[in-house]
């Protein structure tokens, strides 16, 4: 997804023509979000799950929640580690082996936006003070690659949390012992969403999709939680913005993030 | 494997096995052919609880190039488990067992695939096991076929496959989780219908001389069944009326 | 972040922090351009307890070749902690979050440098981290820009960098360790005053729509300040009275 | 071992003629191994040991048994791992390095075998219930190459196994106490034997020497227990074998497997 | 620092003649080692730290003391590990990845060196007999070389030591806990000093640089104590050396080693 | 070594010591040329309960060929235990220890073979250590250069090596494990007897200025015995009378 042929350059050309007039290459409005189709309880055997197509990115998340231990500063408050993968079948030049710093990256991100908002409290997932606690594990991966991969883990992770059901363990034999059968949902008080906006030449476009992620100059991903502020950002890519486009990029992510929030909600009442 | 657990009642005085079915019959199969934008071909398969994706790259260059082969095309098969298909979040690096997977499933695949016609190429199968359930190679040996011919990759045949096994001192066909961990003995087939050939083959567990032969038999015979449906697919796809 | 502590008082009646600055106040910042002998340019900055050393290699080959680009040269950087830099000793390996850090300075740092003047080359920017005490990426990115000048590499702006963010419901420059732990939002910024383009921006924590503005803003503020002091440290070298 | 150069195509069109003859390359009969050499006790340091010469192929497997914490679930047995690594010395091509793929088969198809045919009665290797069981380690090292490691490997470990003296350990102070100089069996309830079979032609042949590896379309192993039952089995390379031919098989290995296994047996006597 | 261009030919010609002269390149006597710059607690929020640049080569050394699990065999020692990494900055040619041999033997024989002095008695170094004990981690970087890393982390890491602050714990509630404000020097009993000799041609000459490094044949590093014993010696390097050169390069490693002993005492003193 | 262990009686008042030998005799040792089939060269060595492996192979060409030097060969050493040489298993995976003595063997050798005569290639060294007892190092360098001798490989000297050390305030020929564990020093020497030149020398523990004397002096002494037994080894392959 890095490499640079002629062909993309031509490709690049003529997106950056059509903003010149005010379109985008798929017909969209700058501040429009590709369809956004979202599948949860996708994987019925983890503790919570979600398929999420994002026009033609798609990603799968799946919870597991299990007993852990605490890291030793922090034994009054449970886990949560948020992570994201680009399988091998999701992309032609997705490559095995240990992560590249692109997809390290999008793990962090996606983590930071969830934690950040405070979506999960970890503060009520301990079994046992300091000995055990609970760990809440959302892995992300990437089967179908067409740009924004930061929104579409995040929505999918996002929705898999919504929909988790938590076992509940007792602290018996100094080991944690599963209670059978009482599922709880994990503790959420707020719903974060992240809008990823690229900019192309002198435009701003939110979502890109892989023909402009080929194209933008920089990006920044801004989550906004269920009040409406913002909890997380990251800029990325090989170009500055001006303070004037940042804030601008801020009211808009506070406005689509609405948007999204509402069909994460959707999804998540569809399976209860 | 070295303790199995006895006390689970695998088969009933009806010759009912612990999920319903009878000594004969598999689980419910429903194989997608294609779904992927990106890949060149691809399948998804649901057998039984097991729900797995499969990606197909090529044929295409190998990069480095003395990793190619000048007479030929070579395969890769890559056996992935996401973290989330099975009881315990399974770690994310590859395993041996998983390595080891990928290995059988490309030996049983070769003998399929008309290498022969690509030289100096590759040919790339990727495998998700998206939910694990007993018996994940052969769904994901059977979907990979589908995805192999879904890409346009000529073929002498399909492979199909199944497990047979043995609980409660009876040959079985088709072992699923419970079965696996509880039962005496777990043999996956991969076989191609047309040419006859079995090309994937293992076995934990003890068998007499007779039930190994009767364990074979029983699996290639479900191979059989598997086969219809990954042909079914394909005409769906390529024929059908749904459009995918 | 998900509990920050706020039992400590990180601003006083007076406007006062933990640390004896006012709101709009930056830790003592010094910078010296040079000081390694083997690297091409090099620079060292003490920023408030942070102390990191910065060597710049290049340009140069790259190897292996394919890494290279024959439009344009390509910055890479490192961006380290040395195991004494912190609290409790780090292990040696190259964490995830070092990882992302290198990514997210080496973006911040294209847009200043004139790579396209040195196709299939490579300018290797190598960040130690000898001493960590909140901030370090702003610090490593303003001591950057000045080893870049100091290698001789062409630029267009160089980039300055300091953080903003929210204390006590305030929103203040410059955030130190106590303040990133206990506080509600840390703001690392980076920005080029000649070409007024921010090439930095990351926030953890809560904001409003308001605060987020003013928080960009005082972040932006700042970086004039240290702006300054990244010229005056290559002017000390290059025109200064103290010989170096 | 891998490589294919015109030499090695001449010696397999020589090999396939032979064969076509009723005849293979060294002269063996099609269902005979070569000479089995064996020296029980070759690292009297280890608590088990042997070398093993199969033809050319020659391996060294040395056991060690020690404490060790079990898995969180199988608390009432100890541990018992088979691992196989081919040294530099033992062929020209052999690198260095994060085992390849083919070594790892290796090593997991030997542990199989010994494993499925519940050799070692894991559940007498309990130090103390869910606290510390014994593990034992059988690791084979081979240091000279011609073909058919899947057996080699297996006979060592095997050996090594029936001849190994355990240590006696007590649960003193919430520690593993050794007892000094109480040493006992294993606790071995039958005698696995592997034979590997390869498919050249149309042709199968036992023990598969390394021209004849180089040469063969398929392989298969399959392991028997004392009593004659099939208990493990694993079929590679990338060509198939009919429904008869796999049958066929099977009734090989009972037959040949009763011969090996008397040579282990004598093995293991010549030491005590 | 391995490659062999041209001018590196050149150099070294010209490094011999001076030699066959009496002259080394630098203008130094064969016996006589480079400037010693060193700055004590250089990295104040570190237990004990020095800078030390010996010519222009400069290493950095921070110690971190905290508490640590005993190896299982020797619960009632304190660990003591020296190590050293050379920063890609220090050399052009220096890359960044898993450690090369050369610099995993430069942390071993600086960590013996230290270590077979005994320096630090690490029978001190104990919170709770087997159950927890102090970790004293001396950590070496190197930020610019100019030849001879050997002595020049050794000097750092002693001076490291010496001026090293260890906090006090209790055993409390089966942890240990820190006891506030408690500071005290770490139990030192000699101060080892390591000297490096190179042999170019038939010449020893002490602290090679860079341009010396890199024409020598063959190396060796000697340590000795306070009281004049030799206590650690590595030869290096693709040549060999006579006995009564090896004897000779003891008398010398004394004689040296005392010299800097006197600085390494006096950067001590200056930071008390 | 930081607090060995003084409560073994390591030389009694007659001078005889834990294992029954003189403070100047070496253990037994047997020394075998050739042995493997595949290897070019190959020697086999047991001195005292160690037992070791050696293979060369060479000189061959480079992978990846910037490794190789157009001016001369290069030789590489592997030195590597099994993991049930030692008392503990051994992790299989190659330690600092390992890689450390991999290197100093190869510089012990280097002075001793060749290279000149084969630029562009590389001469391999792999040392397989299949039961340890103290002095692995001595008896794998040792071998080292018989297997190198049986190869073929151009040679000025074979290099023969021992460990000379202290023990009981005295200095003693060819330290055991117990001697190394308890004793005061230990010093691996590595010696050309033709060309009278140290090759390898290293030493743990305290010796005065006069005791290090005598050490060298008793290593070196040491080295002429062993070199006997290698030359012996090579005759018995080459013209001796028992073929191998």
């Amino acid at each position: 997804m890095a490499s640079k042929t002629v062909l993309d350059e031509l490709k690049r050309t003529q997106i950056l023509e059509l903003l010149e007039q005010g379109k985008r290459i798929d017909g969209r409005a700058f501040d429009e979000v590709r369809e956004l189709v979202i599948e949860a309880n996708a994987i019925p055997k983890a503790n919570g799950s979600a398929r999420v197509r994002l026009g033609d990115t798609e990603v799968i998340c799946g919870v597991k929640i299990q007993p852990d231990r605490p890291f030793p500063d922090t034994g009054d408050r449970g886990l949560f580690i948020c992570t994201a993968e680009l399988l091998p079948l999701s992309h032609p030049t997705v490559e095995t082996g240990p992560p590249q710093p692109h997809v390290i990256e999008l793990a962090r991100v996606v983590d930071r936006g969830i934690r950040e908002s405070h979506m999960i409290d970890v503060s009520e997932l301990v079994i046992k003070k300091d000995k055990s606690v609970i760990g809440v594990f959302a892995d992300n991966v990437v089967v179908d690659y067409d740009g924004n991969l930061f929104d579409a883990c995040s929505y999918a992770a996002t929705v898999a949390l919504l929909t988790s059901k938590t076992p509940t363990w007792n602290w018996v034999d100094e080991k944690p012992a599963l209670v059978e059968g009482d599922l709880t949902p994990l503790p959420v008080s707020t719903i974060p969403v992240s809008v990823t906006m690229a900019k192309i030449g002198n435009h701003i476009v939110v979502d890109p999709n892989g023909d402009e992620w080929a194209s933008m100059s920089a990006r920044v991903t801004i989550t906004t939680d269920s009040d409406g502020n913002i909890c997380a950002l990251q800029k990325g890519g090989s170009d500055g913005f001006t303070l004037d486009e940042m804030v601008q990029c801020g009211e808009t992510s506070i406005r689509v993030g609405k948007q999204i929030r509402e069909k994460l909600k959707a999804a998540q009442e569809g399976v209860q | 494997m070295g303790g199995r657990d006895a006390t689970m009642v695998l088969l009933d005085e009806n010759g009912i096995r612990c999920d319903g079915r009878k000594i004969d019959e598999p689980r419910r199969i429903m194989i997608r052919a294609g779904g992927l934008k990106n890949a060149d071909g691809s399948a998804y398969i649901e057998f039984g609880d097991n729900k797995i994706l499969v990606g197909v790259f090529g044929p295409r260059d190998v990069h480095p190039k003395h990793m190619s082969n000048t007479d030929t095309g070579i395969l890769r098969v890559r056996y992935h488990m996401e973290p989330f298909s099975v009881g315990e979040r399974k770690n994310p690096a590859p395993s041996r067992r998983e390595i080891e997977i990928s290995k059988v499933i490309k030996e049983a695949l070769e003998p399929a695939v008309m290498l022969e016609k690509f030289p100096r190429t590759a040919v790339d199968v990727f495998i998700e096991v998206l939910q694990a359930d007993g018996g994940t190679r052969c769904a994901a040996l059977s979907a990979a076929s589908v995805a192999l011919a879904d890409a346009g990759i000529p073929m002498r045949d399909m492979v199909a496959a199944i497990a047979s096994g043995k609980v409660a001192d009876t040959i079985i066909l088709d072992v699923n989780n419970e079965e696996d961990q509880a039962g005496q003995a777990d043999m996956p087939v991969g076989y191609m219908p047309n040419l006859k050939k079995i090309t994937l083959l293992q076995l934990d567990g003890v068998l007499t001389s007779e039930e190994y032969k009767k364990c074979v038999t029983v699996g290639v015979e479900g191979c059989k069944l598997v086969y219809e449906i990954q042909k079914q697919a394909l005409n769906d796809k390529y024929f059908g009326k749904k459009g995918d």
